[in-house]
């Protein structure tokens, strides 16, 4: 009897035009993969593969913001597209879009031919597209695997650099063992629920009681905090960060993040999940570790690689506080601040990283392989070259959540939340953590302004880069003071 | 309409100095001085004639700005706010004199930083919409931050850092008091909003309001220095040059004070009722234990920024005492203080320049060399110990007339600060004027001339006729 | 024949689970750490399996060939960085992979 | 006409002062000594012609109301301060002291300060003092009255500290002002009070609304009239507030005579006197007021017998007399007490100006035991002295006389003074008489004790400025003060029915007892022996000389306290305790970095360890 209701509900959502719409973005995604190996199967040129691969990215952008207007439609019953996961698809192709632009630049610099780093790039972009349409555990399963195996390719991509085997290795097996972990969990559920997908579960009752099933959830949940590099399993990150290329470490932090914090609030709040408490008990307290361990290790780090990395897992921590739902009505508010927050921490995370791929070319030699820029490297910027240092401010000034950019919209948004719902320990620790983030923050701030450094080189970059820095620099303000622009796409 | 002009074109303003450095030398502080004149002309002018009569707030633009959280950007101005300005404006001016020679490097990128603060605390004068308040609360600080760390002197990145992330906390404080008396405000009447005419009509229960009114306290408290969050404001005033000190002692503390006035004694008057004597005993501490710590202070700004922590304690005894003389008496100090600390701290400056120290101990017989300078420091150090006939006098006096019936004990207690203010005033001025002449150093030249004249008049004339300030505060609403 | 329970299945996917976890953590060679994933995933595929079949449903069976499609892609994967720190580093000792730290 | 002759009496020295501060350096020597004498002319002149338009006027005041300065909206009502002058009989007597004995004295200065530097800067002080005084002398309100209290004390510290360059002048003129601020503190907070009950502070409102709304002994009267008296003790240099007097005399002599002799040390006896209305509701602190007096009188006497400066010798003569005009006002004498404030301003003036002319003669030379023998050097300064000496010691016949009298006739039979003080104050006169001969026969008899060559001034303008001087102090007591419009309402009439015979008699002699004592203790400095003398150092004349002891006193009880509380915390402990959060934060950071040592076995083992926690936590 099962068998059958599965198989008229799945013949009926795959001939339909408007599932086939629905899902268009990701579809091409993946043509574009197939497509691209034909590609280099037929003519090996850096350019072309290049170029290849941002007109599948804008293809894909710009069909999924004319389906922004769609309603929520289930394909298949892996797979349900809402304007959510839409919005999100789109702050992914725009971080992949401009990671092809930043590693174009920084893969110039060797001298053979990189076709299969696009590839693995789009592979990336497909596995978070599935992922963020996904409503089974099947899907958030293939989205999961197909972003981190990808991910292991693309961290130790320089053949050259020591620390590429370092950071493949740590990436491999500690992902391998996250997701074996996610799977012990979704297995366990499984056999408490008996449905694999994100429909609500009908009789709650006695699932309370079954320790396997909160066992389950438990388990589910370490897997995407692994990923979220939430406190008790951030440690892999700081070093991935900084062994990885920077393009890379930009797709981690925005790419993998958004992808998989919008899949657990999918997952969780489907599953009307808050009405166990201890499991918000478990969430509150990862919140407020990532959030003062995360600030706290960041102090007095001096590798801005690993620096972004410990705020990442601080940014990671204040977006946990959307999670805790106390209603339903609070959950559409709760969708909004997440997906204003996620805007701004990828627009910040783009403009420091465009910054810091710039001034890492700038400073390579012709030998070494890779070269760590610390925060003394940044000495004096502002005088030698303004585009470059106001980018750098606004980003931290994002960062950081202070007015004028869109990072103190977005801290309002869950500041708001917060209050509403009464969470007062989170309200404490996020003032505390922002309160040490300032420190660090404010101290590359002033860095840039150090004028006793005698005047470096003025960097200089190409038209596009130009194009890009003034693109970021005026959207991180007028989004901050004017937030109803982006504020009605998710309203 | 006109206040958005005046910020905006302040604004505009920095970045066009900002730019003409590039071109010309020297003409950012030009355009910097013609910009405040102007747009004090114009402001003064358009209040001049306007027709409302400003015992009352009187909105003057109100635009719809967030919609999903239905904040507006609102203007709106009443007596209280008009004097600061005026004062802002005042002390902008004497900013930009004071660091006509001492900025020599990037004074483009000085000046724009100088109109961009000056831009911020007009819009937290007055600002009436509680989201944009904190907009620009923030806001200002950032350019008063970059001042500090660029142009200050040896550990600038420490005291900038102290100071961002003493106001920075607190005031996150404040933002979760303005988001709970928002959505409060939305579960007693529907609506979101945060316009704070609306919050006027609410009635908080008790037990709330009391958190909110300290959520608002400790940001205010934190820039009024009171004394356990007071520490930032010695070090940010040892580091930060002239124009800087000028501006954080003359403006920046007012408007810790205003946010006192605006948002928690009007917006919640049963809590702060309650909470009266704690904050009495607070500004009493803070009275003595400035006067007592800027006797032990060998640096001059140092001393005089303990000082003007004393003096902001008298401000806030006058303000919790609920009565309407103690109102007039701490806006009257509040002015004064900013006049005598500015003037304090330009005469600071003018020594700095010329002996390259702030150490008191290198000082010493200045009177011999420099008779006009040694009066002019006279007469400051004789308005901050509150000497009558100088405006400090008449805002110290109406505060304690004020405050007595109220709190009996506190207020002798406040006397005392009398005196401890005359000991550290003569430390200041006879270890540096009087004494065996060690250095002979020039007296007075024609800027720093208009700069301590200017000061000197002004605090003469509110000294001597205060009604000035008086006839607009005597409306002030009866608490 | 009779119905084996439940639990017992998650039990025992349960300790195999944490054998493979702890081979992960003890081993110090990293062709071992490759074989212990493997041990852990297997387990997890038991679990699936067992619940599967407690639901009469072919899910569980469908995400364990899923498992296996992983395990093979990961084990590849591991494999070409096991042969690159072999030429690199000359041992196979996960401890020499510790540069980066701080 | 009159009301605009008395708006503009202070307005002379303050145009003057506004000159010679802006000309400063410019100025010869002549034009600012005529500038700043022409101005106390001036103001001399009109404040007669006022004294004289008083006692027409029949309703024996002028009030005279410049602009209002600010008004206090109390809850009974609105009282506004204002810049108003009163001038009635008592502040009659007062700006004809101040403008009368000021002029000349800057006559006597003009001269004395010839060849400083800076003589523009000392008179502009000088006029500046008159201006504050006379404010203090004409306010018709409280509020105004300390403005010309703060600025008789900032003129003070300016003179006092005239001479900056020695750091003990510094150190004088600071301790002389922080003192006196003490003692402005004391009578704010007595204004505070006196609004909080009477919501008045003009004075004259004050002295009605205290008749209607307080009867006698009210407890907020006996707090007001115990701070004014505080505030009256700080100006005055009584007794607990008294040791600033001594130091003053680091001034210039001429600045010794105006402010520490004629006018500023009275400024509280003025006080009590103008608020008689306030006192006379508080008996008990009009005995305070009185005991004060008398010991402040004891006190100075003792400490003037063993003093080896001359002017400190009149210092604290200057403290025991206003101690007499203190027992007076406590006995309820008023106009016995004002009337000894005039003749004391007289010859108080005299002997300071002529002991300064015997200072420029012996350059500079102020300790006793280097003078000696100055009859036949400078005959007509030392008759001088003489005059100055007898009006002192009350010898009948002189205006000290008179005032003395006036004074010790009311002390036995006054309700709130008493046979004790009367014999205080007896004992008083006697030491009064015994240091004036001493001071008399070190300074003027025996050998002479120096051997530079004198330089005598020989100008007429300063030796017709002393012989006015001694005119008034010798016929000062036939000036018949008629101050009862002032005292008239309360003070209920003494009875003096049982006083004993002898005490008219025992009065009038004490002074000649003390001549004829100190002429046979005091033989040994008046005959010119050549033995060799030298002030004693036993250790009652220490204990004495140190002003017995009271500076010691405050150092220890006061001064090293507060010294010691600051150095201690110097770097503000509060901040330390802030700044030990960062220390923290930043431990926290070591300690968890340590936790990132980049080997992956650990990390797997972190994680591990996190999932069992987790697990206990979610299945307990």
């Amino acid at each position: 009897m099962n068998i059958a209701t599965m198989e008229n509900a799945t013949m009926s959502n795959l001939l339909g035009l408007n599932e086939l719409l629905a899902i268009m973005p990701q579809l091409i995604i993946a043509f574009g993969i197939a497509l691209s190996l034909l590609l280099i199967a037929w003519q090996r040129s850096q350019q072309m593969i290049a170029l290849f691969t941002k007109t599948i990215l804008v293809f894909a952008l710009l069909l999924s913001v004319n389906l922004l207007a769609v309603e929520t439609t289930a394909v298949t019953i892996l797979l349900k597209v809402d304007s959510y996961s839409i919005f999100t698809f789109i702050l992914i192709c725009l971080s992949a879009l401009v990671v092809t632009q930043l590693s174009s630049q920084f893969l110039k610099s060797h001298i053979e031919v990189h076709d299969e780093y696009y590839v693995l790039l789009l592979l990336v972009v497909l596995g978070a597209g599935v992922l963020v349409a996904s409503d089974h555990y099947a899907s958030l399963f293939l989205g999961f695997e197909l972003l981190s195996i990808s991910f292991v390719g693309l961290v130790g991509y320089i053949r050259e650099s020591k620390y590429a085997v370092e950071t493949g290795f740590k990436y491999l097996i500690l992902s391998a063992t996250a997701s074996s972990i996610m799977l012990l969990g979704i297995a366990l559920i499984y056999s408490q629920t008996g449905q694999l997908s994100f429909a609500p579960v009908t009789e709650i009752s006695h699932l309370q009681m079954s320790s396997f099933y909160a066992v389950g959830m438990l388990l589910f949940l370490v897997g995407i905090a692994f990923k979220l590099s939430l406190v008790p399993f951030h440690f892999w990150t700081p070093d991935v960060y900084q062994g990885a290329p920077t393009p890379i470490t930009l797709l981690m932090a925005t790419v993998s993040k958004v992808a998989m914090f919008v899949v657990l609030m999918k997952c969780l709040f489907s599953q009307s999940y808050f009405v166990s408490e201890n499991l918000v008990q478990l969430i509150t307290l990862l919140a407020v570790f990532s959030m003062l361990i995360g600030n706290t290790l960041a102090l007095k780090q001096d590798n801005i690689k690993r620096l972004l990395a410990y705020s990442s897992i601080a940014h990671m921590g204040y977006l946990l506080i959307v999670l805790l739902v106390s209603s339903q009505q609070n959950m559409a508010f709760a969708w909004q601040s997440a997906q204003f927050y996620l805007a701004a921490y990828i627009l910040a995370s783009l403009s420091i990283f465009t910054v810091i791929s710039i001034c890492e070319h700038q400073n390579k030699g012709a030998s070494e392989t890779d070269v760590q820029l610390s925060i003394d490297s940044f000495k004096g910027l502002f005088w030698r070259n303004r585009a470059l240092a106001l980018l750098t401010i606004i980003a931290v000034l994002s960062f950081a959540g202070i007015p004028l950019t869109m990072g103190f919209i977005g801290k309002f948004y869950l500041l708001s939340h917060a209050t509403t719902g009464q969470l007062w320990w989170l309200v404490a620790a996020l003032i505390v953590g922002s309160g040490i983030a300032l420190s660090y923050y404010l101290r590359i701030v002033f860095v840039l302004f150090d004028r006793n450094e005698n005047e470096l080189s003025v960097y200089s970059y190409t038209s596009t880069e130009y194009v890009l820095i003034n693109v970021f620099i005026l959207s991180g303000i007028i989004l901050g003071v004017f937030p109803d622009l982006i504020g009605q796409f998710i309203a | 309409m006109m206040l958005t002009i005046i910020i905006f074109g302040l604004l505009l303003c920095g970045g066009f100095a900002w730019f003409m450095e590039g071109i010309k030398q020297n003409s950012a502080r030009w355009i910097a001085l013609g910009s405040f004149i102007t747009f004090m002309v114009f402001f003064a002018f358009s209040i001049m004639n306007s027709p409302q009569s400003f015992n009352e707030l009187q909105l003057f633009v109100r635009i719809p700005w967030i919609s999903t959280f239905n904040i507006e950007y609102a203007l709106a101005l009443d007596h209280l706010s008009i004097t600061l300005i005026i004062l802002t404006f005042f002390l902008a001016i004497i900013c930009v004199l004071v660091s006509w020679q001492e900025i020599q490097d990037k004074c483009g990128f000085f000046y724009f930083n100088l109109l961009a603060s000056i831009a911020g605390i007009i819009g937290v004068f007055c600002a009436v919409d509680l989201f944009l308040f904190f907009f620009f609360w923030e806001v200002m600080l950032l350019p008063m931050t970059a001042i500090i760390a660029i142009w200050g002197h040896e550990n600038r990145h420490f005291a900038a850092i102290k100071f961002f992330i003493f106001t920075q906390v607190s005031s996150l404080l404040m933002l979760v008091a303005i988001i709970a008396t928002a959505y409060f405000y939305a579960q007693q009447t529907g609506a979101l909003s945060f316009y704070y005419q609306d919050w006027l009509q609410l009635d908080i229960p008790l037990h709330l309001a009391n958190y909110l009114m300290l959520g608002f306290f400790i940001a205010f408290a934190v820039k009024l220095p009171s004394v356990p969050v007071h520490s930032w404001l010695p070090d940010a005033h040892t580091q930060a040059p002239t124009a800087g000190s000028v501006l954080l002692a003359g403006v920046l503390l007012k408007t810790g004070a205003y946010g006192l006035i605006r948002f928690v004694i009007f917006l919640f008057p049963q809590a702060s009722q309650d909470f009266a004597p704690i904050a009495g005993t607070l500004a009493v501490v803070s009275i003595l234990y400035g006067a007592k710590m800027a006797f032990a202070q060998t640096d001059f700004k140092r001393l005089v920024a303990y000082s003007s922590i004393s003096h902001m304690g008298f401000v806030m005894l006058a303000l919790f005492a609920f009565n309407p003389i103690a109102y007039q008496g701490a806006i009257v100090t509040m002015v004064a203080h900013g006049l005598s600390s500015a003037a304090l701290f330009s005469l600071a400056g003018m020594v700095y320049n010329r002996i390259h120290s702030r150490d008191l101990n290198d000082m010493g017989g200045f009177w011999q060399s420099a008779p006009r300078m040694g009066g002019f420091a006279l007469a400051f150090a004789g308005a901050a110990f509150g000497l009558p006939g100088l405006a400090n006098f008449v805002g110290e006096f109406m505060s304690l007339v004020g405050a007595y019936p109220h709190y009996p004990m506190l207020v002798i207690l406040a006397a005392f600060g009398l005196i401890g203010s005359a000991i550290y005033g003569m430390v200041l001025f006879q270890t540096s004027f009087q004494g065996a002449p060690t250095k002979e150093i020039a007296d007075l030249s024609m800027r720093e001339l208009m700069i301590s004249g200017s000061l000197l008049l002004l605090l003469l004339i509110i000294g001597l006729y205060p009604n000035l300030l008086l006839q607009y505060s005597m409306g002030a609403p009866s608490l | 024949m009779t119905e084996i329970p439940l639990e017992h299945v998650l039990f025992l996917s349960c300790i195999l689970f944490s054998i493979g976890f702890v081979g992960v953590i003890s081993r110090k060679n990293t062709l071992f750490m490759l074989m212990s994933l493997e041990v852990m995933l297997n387990a997890v595929g038991v679990a699936f399996i067992g619940a599967g079949s407690a639901w009469r449903q072919a899910d569980g069976q469908v995400m364990f060939i899923l498992i296996l499609t992983l395990a093979a892609a990961e084990v590849a994967v591991g494999l070409a960085l096991f042969i690159r720190m072999q030429r690199r580093y000359r041992s196979l000792d996960i401890d020499e992979l510790n540069e980066m730290r701080g | 006409m009159s009301t605009t002759l008395l708006a503009a009496l202070p307005f002379y020295p303050l145009v003057s002062f506004l000159l010679l501060i802006i000309l400063g350096k410019r100025l010869s020597w002549q034009q600012a000594s005529w500038l700043s004498v022409g101005a106390m002319a001036l103001s001399a002149l009109s404040s007669g012609v006022l004294v004289y338009q008083l006692s027409q006027s029949d309703v024996h005041v002028l009030t005279v109301q410049l602009w209002s300065w600010f008004s206090l909206k109390g809850s009974t009502g609105i009282a506004d301060v204002n810049f108003a002058f009163y001038l009635d009989a008592l502040s009659s007597v007062m700006i004809c002291v101040v403008t009368g004995i000021g002029f000349l004295i800057h006559l006597f200065a003009a001269i004395y300060m010839k060849n400083d530097e800076n003589f523009s800067r000392f008179m502009a002080y000088m006029n500046l003092f008159i201006v504050a005084m006379l404010i203090l002398v004409l306010a018709d309100n409280l509020v105004l009255l300390y403005l010309g209290w703060e600025g008789v004390g900032l003129c003070s510290f300016l003179l006092i500290g005239f001479w900056y360059q020695e750091k003990d002048n510094v150190l004088a003129a600071r301790k002389a002002f922080i003192v006196t601020r003490i003692g402005d503190t004391a009578m704010a907070i007595g204004l505070f009070m006196l609004f909080k009950s009477l919501g008045q502070l003009n004075i004259v409102d004050v002295t009605q609304a205290a008749q209607v709304s307080w009867q006698v002994g009210n407890n907020d009267a006996y707090w007001i009239a115990l701070l004014l008296l505080g505030g009256a003790v700080g100006k005055s240099a009584q007794l607990p507030l008294q040791t600033w007097l001594p130091d003053a005399m680091a001034g210039p002599t001429p600045v010794s005579a105006l402010i520490h002799a004629a006018t500023m040390v009275t400024a509280g006896v003025y006080l009590i006197a103008r608020m008689h209305g306030v006192f006379l509701l508080a008996p008990e602190v009009m005995q305070y007021v009185a005991w004060i007096g008398a010991s402040t009188l004891l006190l100075a006497g003792a400490a003037a017998l063993v003093q080896t400066d001359i002017k400190r010798v009149l210092a604290y003569s200057t403290m025991s007399q206003i101690g007499y005009m203190m027992l007076a006002l406590g006995a309820g004498a008023w106009s016995a007490g004002v009337f000894h404030l005039m003749t004391h301003a007289f010859f108080k003036a005299l002997l300071f100006l002529t002991a300064g002319s015997v200072i420029l003669a012996l350059h500079h030379q102020q300790n006793l035991f280097k003078m000696g023998g100055l009859l036949k050097k400078l005959p007509v300064e030392s008759t001088l002295f003489i005059i100055g000496l007898i009006c002192l010691m009350a010898l009948p016949g002189t205006s000290g006389f008179f005032s003395k009298e006036a004074i010790i006739a009311e002390l036995w039979s006054s309700p709130t003074a008493g046979a004790g003080l009367w014999w205080c104050a007896i004992v008083g006169a006697l030491l009064t008489s015994i240091y004036s001969c001493r001071l008399f026969f070190l300074a003027f008899l025996g050998k002479q004790r120096f051997d530079t060559q004198l330089h005598i001034e020989k100008s007429k303008l300063l030796r017709m400025s002393l012989l006015i001087l001694a005119a008034l102090s010798l016929l000062g007591g036939l000036i018949s003060l008629d101050l009862q419009a002032v005292f008239t309402d309360m003070s209920a009439p003494v009875n003096k029915v049982n006083e004993p015979y002898w005490l008219h008699t025992v009065a009038i002699i004490t002074p000649f007892i003390g001549i004829t004592f100190s002429w046979f203790y005091f033989a040994r400095y008046r005959i010119t022996s050549n033995a060799e003398i030298k002030a004693s150092q036993s250790m009652l004349s220490q204990f004495l000389r140190s002003g017995l002891g009271f500076d010691a006193l405050y150092q220890w009880l006061l001064i090293k306290p507060y010294c010691f509380i600051a150095r201690l915390n110097r770097r503000d402990i509060v901040d330390q305790m802030i700044m030990l959060n960062a220390w923290y934060v930043r431990l926290w950071h070591d300690t968890l970095s340590t936790s990132q040592n980049g080997s992956l076995r650990w990390y797997a083992a972190a994680f591990g360890l996190a999932i069992v926690c987790l697990v206990g936590v979610v299945t307990l």
